[in-house]
């Protein structure tokens, strides 16, 4: 197998922050909107729905180009940040992981929504006659039978993140070591017929994920939680 | 003051509950009507978990729910156990942790019964370290039995919770049930098709149907209705006495007790002589001689009584219950043929005998 | 050692790390990398991007930048020039000029998309001036830049196509096949200009590596590569 | 040849069930046990929902299974209709749905049963355009039975059918099945707790303990078996005794029958005179007289009877069960107090007074 | 509103067909891999679990690249096409709709798999004794049981293919009437600094997705089937 450039190991790594934080700002985002879209009776509910499932619609290019509006210095978030923190926004890995989620949203949102609808009320019910608070019952109770959920969530976001190029590359301008993830690496790599390069590392990505997945799977089938 | 008060009109679709009871502080309450006649719905509604545009519950000296006031004391902060109609037990956790689950919930000041107690009564440890959802239909039952109880509820309701187990489980179950009741003082709204557990269990009954409740009060009240008859098993007919502890025989495992003058022999109990104590009479454990009394029988109860009334053929058609009157009411089922050949009539003097192993129910003394 | 931000247009991007390579070792700056399509750099760029220089693929959007401001006025200059090649990489099939492209059993013939990238724009004035454009229309396949118009041509997909000459000479291409080189005056002149940007204004290692660019190294390296240079 | 034949041996974790049973291709057999003697399990097996790897089963003259020989009918091609421990109705279907499910999957020809036969009888039609999720326990359970029945399945398999239903609607269910087994033949194998649905359903009877079939066998045989005791609820211990229909006598709804020279009143029963009838007798229903018998009682049903044997003291501590000979066994529960007040000793003559309504049943003759 | 071009009136409708045609082929594809899934216990589930969720991994050109050296008439799937059909697949409606429904197998396949598994195998133990058989149990009680999971399908596939753009660009060569679809139209309205037509066109397609979406969730609401 080839070496891997310095650029690329960087890229790498890069890749495998952003995967890991996108997820778990997924999931802790995801959760909360999935929550109230399960449980809620309000006339909104399909509104917000469809609007969860809308970022996935636009060419990632052009949703990229969109967020690169609004990040910006002079945009609708990117200004207020710019104030706050002293910082541009775009092309930070920060702008990275606010595209990622945004664009990964749907695939965490509905899995677990589907998961508590599913579940239902009878044990959370069950956990409230036994003294449990609403979020006690839910960290207890529903979260663990939405395991399957979770893990549905977790993957789709997981895997989505890692093969996301147009709205990273559009928002973060593909900045070695900062912003250039692996999926731009190795388009960067065909592009200038680098052909080898790009064969090493698209199957270093494929086995990577393949066998992060096989052991999430594993695990998950290991586990004696499962609703049924 | 103690009690537990509530009303409720809640209209579901195709279904509407109006009840209004007011219970006793302590003691069981059995809820007996016939299926689909809200029982379970107004569990729900006391527990807080369905909630009526209309409602009012007030548990002893809290308010928990007042639509008026808009007070609602979320479920969860009631201290409610509820053992549910089907055995709702969490599939993620193994036995020992859905028993766990209330149980560590409750701090340790508020916990009144033990860990072992509960386990060892309901034979739970051979369950402990299993997976829920392969449990048999009993077991599931007993496990959510025991997480409830583990949690060391102030007001306990349980729906059917008896159903599914064999005679040999019930007989296991129910002392903790009266244990509860009893010694702990815990109130019970106990949901049940099954008469014998309302004579061993309840100290007050409430009656539903077509969602209302149509009648409440204590176990003798309610039996001497005659329209129970639909609700009732017809093997579970019967008077109820109001009797006093005479004297305890224990050679024979027997105490005697006395209503108007007569005596009746019961299974020994646990109460000083003088205490009250009512007792069940089943009907079909009453026969009837007419002339001299028997002597030299194996029925050790025979009462002198006078036939009050003959009632209208029961659903099998072959026996009547005849109302006598020893004193109290007293209720005897016989053949049609045997009103014939005995030609009684309303008025008639007739020796009642009654078996002495005819169910009896303890019912401590309620304010 | 400081750090030089540069953005190149996508079909530069091999030649140019050569070039960066090259000025790393003679200067000690580091100099760091970002391509994309010249559309999309003009967007980051007038989004606040950190680029100090572009290498851009056409001489349209350094100067817009420039008319914007986000470009240093009179910094713009053209430092490469592409050549059009029209090629496939099978070397049995002999390319001998347009008419190659009317040959029977030809399913699918490769341009750059003339909207968006300066290949295909030039592609379509060369197949327009030969009257060839309606004619050949059913069996064009666009790519979205002068890099997936090569990926068809390479992969076997079209049996021919329009491509950069820089990616048929690219050290990196296995097949040199056999092409047409499309000669100058078909096509307007495919300049290429380099422009320092806002942001490396006052910045010495970014323009050094303009400077840089316009040594002989550079331009050797920009011809390697099949560019021409603007003389 | 119309039998049900079937052997399993399947290790579940915790559980093995161990289960040969033999039984009759008409009538009913009850599965009885306790909790976890693997009850459910069995009829799964028998459903061919559970596989064990050395099992074997023969419905009539058809090898459902025989794992040596690699037959294994898939459980959908079995006919078998299955009465769950739950009610399992389908929650994307209406009440309505969820019977014709079966039903329409059935060829008409091989109906047996009709629609709105089955409606009335459970009494079905008030629900048919519910939701099913929103059902009362009970509720659930008559559509449960309703789509099992109406699937027309040639083997019934139900698991506590009749658990959470109030009297008044088993009354109105048994009949069903009553006639599923006595006019459409269709063999049922029946779980229960109750020995009253025992009592009137079954033919046949296997008893179940830790996962292997204890004694099978009709309901006489294993009555008279003295270790049941543990099984059965102390009210329903009593002896069963083969009679023959010898008069009716519908003006008092009663049915006259003899057995070794002795005659016992029944309620009326629908077969002709000369018919085998078998009766149980429980044992709370007998009392016992000594000296001379008694006249002008309302008991119509009097033996002179010999003492037996004085059996053990009963769990309830102040009973005993008397063995007693009236040409066959027969058992009288009497306190302990009269053993000792009529000085009762084995092989004393003594009169039984068998009250009329004691619960009876009807064996169909089988072969 | 800027009024559309032939061209974007053209990419819109193959758009439209395209989601379409996908849409049912990703259902049709991934209900039997997702129940099987969802019911073996055959060793090798978790690797085709791991192996579904692949092709996400990979940035979408990239994914592109590689399915467009297989399609291509000297590819593993290209060259036995030719042979048959007498076409080449690259470049033709039928590569969009391969492309498109790998590079969507996860979406369907994880809802589907996850829905399945909730349901369990209880139902359709009960059918089965009341004379179906599995394919007809699945039909009739399996498959409405999991219409959340479809949904959640449908939805993402859907959605996902609307925005799709690299895999189908590269697949498609993005030939009008033919392969270029919507996204790439966007595409190129950003790329030439159109961005009038490029807002109308993005505008266009999430009021579309907006009111597609809002209708199959408030249908989803009103339809009686749900498990709970
Ligand atoms: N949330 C609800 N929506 C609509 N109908 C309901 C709801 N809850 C209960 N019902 C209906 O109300 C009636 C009473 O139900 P409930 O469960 O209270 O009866 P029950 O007395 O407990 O009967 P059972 O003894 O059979 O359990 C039933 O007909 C039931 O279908
Ligand atoms: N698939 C299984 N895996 C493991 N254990 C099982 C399985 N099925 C049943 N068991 C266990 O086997 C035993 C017998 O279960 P079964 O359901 O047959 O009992 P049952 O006689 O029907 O009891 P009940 O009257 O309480 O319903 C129980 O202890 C149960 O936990
Ligand atoms: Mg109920
Ligand atoms: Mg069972």
């Amino acid at each position: 197998m080839i070496a891997l450039s310095h650029d690329d190991l960087q890229a790498l790594w890069l890749t495998l922050q952003l995967a890991a934080v996108t997820v778990g700002v997924l999931l802790i985002v995801g959760t909360p909107i999935a929550w109230w879209l399960a449980r809620t009776r309000s006339r909104f509910r399909t509104v917000i729905e469809a609007v969860v499932a809308l970022p996935l619609v636009l060419p990632p290019t052009v949703l990229g180009f969109y967020l690169l509006i609004t990040m910006s210095p002079q945009g609708m978030i990117g200004a207020p940040w710019l104030q706050f923190t002293d910082a541009t926004l775009s092309f930070s890995f920060t702008a990275l992981v606010i595209a990622s989620t945004l664009y990964s949203l749907p695939f965490v949102v509905q899995p677990l929504q589907a998961s508590f609808e599913t579940i239902g009320s009878v044990p959370l019910e069950t956990a409230s006659m036994l003294h449990a608070s609403p979020i006690d019952a839910f960290l207890s109770v529903a979260s663990p039978l939405a395991l399957r959920g979770y893990i549905t969530a977790a993957v789709l976001g997981f895997a989505h993140t890692l093969g996301e190029f147009g709205v990273v590359l559009m928002v973060g301008g593909s900045i070695p070591g900062k912003t250039k993830v692996l999926s731009i690496a190795i388009y960067d790599h065909v592009e200038t017929l680098d052909y080898a390069q790009a064969h090493a590392l698209s199957g270093g990505l494929l086995l990577f994920s393949f066998i992060t997945l096989l052991m999430v799977y594993t695990i998950n089938r290991r586990l004696p939680i499962r609703v049924a | 003051m103690n009690r537990l008060e509530a009303q409720f009109d809640i209209d579901l679709p195709h279904f509407r509950l109006q009840a209004d009871i007011n219970l006793p502080g302590q003691g069981v309450t059995a809820i007996f009507g016939p299926s689909g006649s809200g029982k379970t719905t107004l569990l729900r509604c006391l527990a807080g978990l369905e909630r009526s545009a209309t409602g009012r519950v007030q548990f002893e000296d809290v308010v928990w729910q007042d639509e008026q006031q808009e007070i609602f004391t979320p479920p969860h902060q009631r201290s409610v156990g509820y053992v549910f109609q089907d055995p709702r037990l969490f599939p993620h956790l193994s036995v020992e942790s859905n028993l766990r689950y209330g149980f560590t919930r409750t701090p340790a000041a508020k916990r009144y019964i033990g860990w072992n107690q509960v386990i060892d009564l309901l034979d739970l440890q051979p369950l402990l370290h299993r997976r829920t959802h392969r449990l048999s239909g009993g077991e599931q039952r007993r496990v959510a039995i025991g997480r409830a109880v583990l949690a060391s509820p102030r007001l306990l309701l349980m729906d059917e919770p008896l159903v599914g187990l064999d005679a040999q489980r019930k007989r296991e179950i129910i002392p903790l049930i009266q244990q509860l009741r009893d010694e702990l003082h815990i109130p019970i709204v106990y949901v049940t098709h099954a008469i014998n557990e309302v004579l061993q269990l309840a100290t007050t009954l409430v009656l539903m149907e077509g969602g209302k409740t149509v009648a409440s009060g204590t176990l003798s009240e309610i039996f001497s209705r005659l329209d129970l008859d639909q609700y009732l098993d017809q093997d579970t007919i019967g008077a109820v006495l109001e009797t006093q502890i005479e004297a305890h025989e224990p050679e024979f495992g027997l105490t005697r007790i006395g209503f108007n003058g007569r005596h009746l022999f019961v299974p020994q109990q646990r109460l000083p002589v003088g205490h009250a104590l009512r007792v069940h009479v089943l009907s079909r454990d009453v026969s009837i001689v007419v002339g001299s009394p028997p002597r030299q029988t194996s029925v050790l109860n025979v009462f002198e009584a006078k036939v009050v009334e003959i009632g209208t053929m029961s659903h099998d058609r072959h026996s009547v219950d005849i109302k006598l009157d020893v004193g109290c009411p007293l209720l005897a089922r016989i053949t049609r043929k045997s009103v014939a050949v005995l030609n009684l009539t309303p008025g008639q003097t007739v020796y009642a005998n009654v078996k002495a192993v005819a169910l009896s129910h303890d019912l401590p003394g309620i304010p | 050692a400081a750090e030089v931000t540069i953005a190149v247009a996508s079909n530069f991007r091999a030649a140019v790390e050569v070039i960066a390579d090259e000025f790393e070792a003679r200067t000690t700056h580091h100099v760091v990398i970002s391509s994309a399509s010249t559309g999309k750099l003009y967007a980051q760029i007038t989004h606040g991007a950190p680029f100090e220089v572009l290498l851009a693929a056409d001489t349209k959007h350094p100067q817009l930048l420039i008319d914007e401001s986000f470009a240093v006025k009179n910094t713009a200059f053209t430092y490469a020039v592409g050549r059009l090649a029209l090629w496939t990489p099978n070397p049995d099939h002999v390319i001998d000029g347009l008419h190659a492209l009317r040959r029977d059993g030809i399913r699918h013939i490769a341009m750059a998309n003339p909207k968006t990238a300066p290949y295909g724009q030039a592609t379509y004035e060369v197949l327009s001036g030969a009257g060839l454009w309606l004619p050949i229309q059913a069996q064009i396949v666009r790519g979205e830049n002068i890099g997936q118009a090569f990926q068809f041509v390479a992969s076997g997909n079209a049996d021919l196509g329009f491509v950069a000459l820089s990616q048929v000479l690219n050290p990196r291409n296995r097949h040199p096949g056999s092409r047409w080189d499309v000669p100058r005056h078909l096509h307007a002149p495919l300049q290429q200009a380099a422009v320092l940007l806002r942001k490396g204004q006052s910045h010495e290692p970014a323009k050094a590596f303009l400077r840089f660019l316009r040594e002989p190294f550079s331009q050797k390296v920009i011809q390697r590569f099949g560019y021409g240079l603007n003389n």
